[in-house]
């Protein structure tokens, strides 16, 4: 486990551990009793195409105050206990980490309801952009719902 | 002086990462597209026809915005990230 | 990581790791672009009572009986790709992990459906007790939402 | 024979895992709660009463459901799994 105390919202070229992000997010309360998680992945098809890698930019410091923005309103919203974001940037391979967000709240609802809404709005609001590599050639890929 | 950041698809188009304008201390975004559209007018016609987000300062912007000197501008195609 | 190949579905006395229980299932498929994943950890309070720690029993066979109806019908259900169910018994302290469930789907949102209905499925059908010890002493949990 | 099961707070008032009783080839669930209840009184009344869960080789049954020999049976109080 990292014993590095690391921002809750972050965007990294490295890949992140899903166990440690939990348990780092644990330490904000005794009161946690349900984590909803989200992972995207890099899938190796889309729309058909067979994809060999991706790779993901962003606007410095805009994407971090997105980011901040949906942590900050999903806790006061829903009510949950705490959020982290973690969206990584570069080149990812196929199976690869590509964003991460955790909910955790007292209960399960809430933290359900905080993830689902944090990751529309993250592909809504924050400017990171998708390029994928196909036998095609490469392509900006337009946001998807 | 304004600085103007291309992204994605439009940093590729434009072959570069950002440009720098002395444009005045107050500008609309339409004297804005053309002061881009002078060199790239590919780029100047989709700020101006408002085919792409506009930022200013970290936050999107409505088409009738304010430009101020010392601004940063962003040009942002649609964005794909999560998954 | 884990090297041992586990069954999806585990009652067990040990706690789990998230990270290997989620490379364990993206194995399933290249496909998959979206893992939600919900985990129960012992809160340190419940309707105002101070709990010191946490003991579980289950039903042996009829437990994982429960829990592999659930993945089955949760794969069918909502067209995921696969599903990992893991619960702990026995004596769990404050912060620990207690309950798993990880659903990985093509997109994000058949996997936030099927994950959320199976810990409300779990809780439901499947044979697991709760016993509470606070101040007061030992409580059996009456089932909650 | 039939095995009956006690679990949480069941178990802690049977004071054991389990019972095994010989009551030939099909009973109902009341003659089985008669035989629960001629030691374990309150656990009988509980299951003739119909307010725990009852499960029948590890599904939970409805309460005419006939028991045959060989039979496992579950006396379930209410379930707290997850969190």
């Amino acid at each position: 486990m990292s014993t590095t105390l690391q921002p809750k919202v972050r965007i990294q070229r490295e890949d992140f551990s899903v166990t440690d992000e939990i348990e780092a997010l644990k330490k904000s309360s005794k009161n946690i009793g349900g984590l909803v998680v989200f992972l995207g992945t890099g899938r190796e098809l889309n729309k058909g195409e067979s994809i060999a890698d991706l790779n993901f930019e962003h606007y410095p410091k805009m994407a971090e105050k997105k980011l901040d923005d949906i942590r900050v309103k999903a806790i006061k919203d829903f009510n949950i206990i705490d959020m982290s974001i973690i969206h990584r940037i570069g080149h990812i391979d196929i199976g690869e980490n590509i964003v991460l967000i955790i909910a955790a709240g007292e209960h399960r609802k809430e933290a359900f309801v905080a993830c689902e809404w944090a990751i529309a709005e993250l592909k809504r609001t924050t400017p990171i952009w998708k390029k994928e590599t196909t036998t095609k050639g490469e392509v900006w890929v337009q946001s998807t719902p | 002086m304004i600085t103007v950041k291309y992204f994605a698809q439009l940093r590729q188009m434009a072959g570069k990462e950002e440009d720098q304008f002395e444009l005045g201390p107050q500008i609309t975004l339409d004297q804005l597209s053309d002061a881009i559209g002078s060199n790239l007018p590919k780029i100047g016609e989709l700020v101006r026809d408002k085919k792409i987000m506009v930022s200013v300062n970290f936050d999107v912007v409505a088409s009738d915005h304010i430009i101020q000197d010392g601004d940063e501008v962003g040009l942002l195609p649609p964005f794909s990230g999560g998954i």
